[in-house]
């Protein structure tokens, strides 16, 4: 039993997950995109995703090492796991109101 | 999309909206584009959002507002694209059977929007040049 | 007088006048008046009152929330004479350079307002009855 | 000097003052007008205009004995010492807004 949840998990997750990446308002400025894909590998993080986003756009290094981040439309905290088909993005200081 | 507005925000509406004939007390807030005395020539605002995400979130905030003040009912619009100094960019109106209910439902879903909607200012100046804001903060600077 | 109207308050027009390049943030508070679940057939409120005394008072109220909050600017409308169900009785709108003070000066005058002020209202029922009321309190006893 | 101001202040202060007293929404209902004027020693209290004025018109006995009272258009404790030609007012319990 335990053997065929591996096997069957294993199926399931290959070994990298892609991620659609949002940038908004001043990021997006930043880096002349608002939306990237991202291949991260299994169970990748949230601070993860960024530090490879950073590398992988130009003038990515411009953007904070800590962004505010949300996924799904939630904001999520650094050490949260990515799913495969996550939508990530980073948002700027909000300025609502 | 039902928060987020392109055209001029209609308070009176809102407040006609939220108000019953059990929900006699009616707290707004209404904040409208500013320039302060360092603020320079700025004649306007353009706001941008992750809209989806906007209303998601609002969504929640005025579920959790339901929770915690059942019997009020809250009305929140902000606007989207350009936005002249002076007028309204967000309003935040709650009706409720007694103030104390309308002013903290008010209070709190306003502060939640602050924190947590993800929307972004950019100002205008007389010049036709743009500069990010951030909320409540001086001007960002450019890394 | 200045704060006794006797036609309907518009709510909007006193946003504008509380509002200005430094007071971006406005905090407003509508009183309409409501038919509760035991209120019964209730089709209006007659509203009298003390007039010059009203005056007096809401000046003095508006002045000290100026001592306290000088960047705010309060306006404050009250009805006088019969008001229908769901129509606003008082409005108090206060615009200042940031929230906190918008909403701490305008529940302020509300606050005052409803202890201080000299304004009478008198529940008018659909068999064209009347009935006098206090101020959030149940129906009055006759004595 | 002192016998000077003694003969002065009691040319001006009569032994008795008038005072305008104005009654509002049930109280003025109650007595079934909404002015009335009392006469009052001199030095009366705002207590003291009120148990006159609940003695001194019909079913004044209904009013309460310690209602709120303005002089002159200002809250007013039960202690406050009147004036020839002050206006007294009766209020109700406050029902604005």
């Amino acid at each position: 039993m335990w053997i065929f949840r591996l096997f069957f998990s294993s199926m399931q997750s290959p070994s990298s997950i892609s991620v659609r990446c949002r940038l908004f308002a001043r990021y997006a400025e930043i880096v002349g995109q608002d939306e990237v894909t991202l291949s991260l590998q299994r169970d990748a993080t949230v601070a993860q995703a960024v530090a490879v986003l950073r590398q992988s756009v130009p003038d990515g290094a411009r953007l904070p090492e800590q962004p505010m981040v949300a996924v799904n439309q939630e904001h999520a905290l650094a050490g949260q796991v990515l799913a495969d088909g996550d939508e990530i993005a980073l948002l700027p200081p909000l300025a609502g109101g | 999309m039902q928060y987020l507005v392109d055209a001029a925000i209609d308070v009176a509406q809102l407040i006609d909206m939220v108000s019953s004939d059990e929900r006699g007390g009616t707290a707004a807030f209404i904040g409208s584009v500013r320039r302060g005395p360092d603020d320079g020539p700025v004649v306007g605002i353009e706001y941008s959002a992750y809209e989806a995400m906007v209303e998601t979130q609002l969504d929640k905030i005025i579920a959790r507002a339901a929770e915690r003040w059942p019997q009020a009912r809250v009305e929140v619009r902000h606007r989207i694209g350009r936005v002249a100094t002076r007028e309204a960019s967000v309003a935040v109106v709650v009706g409720a059977p007694h103030r104390a209910e309308a002013f903290a439902a008010c209070r709190y879903v306003v502060e939640q929007l602050k924190q947590r909607v993800p929307i972004w200012k950019r100002e205008i100046l007389e010049t036709g040049e743009r500069r990010w804001r951030t909320g409540d903060l001086s001007p960002e600077e450019h890394p």
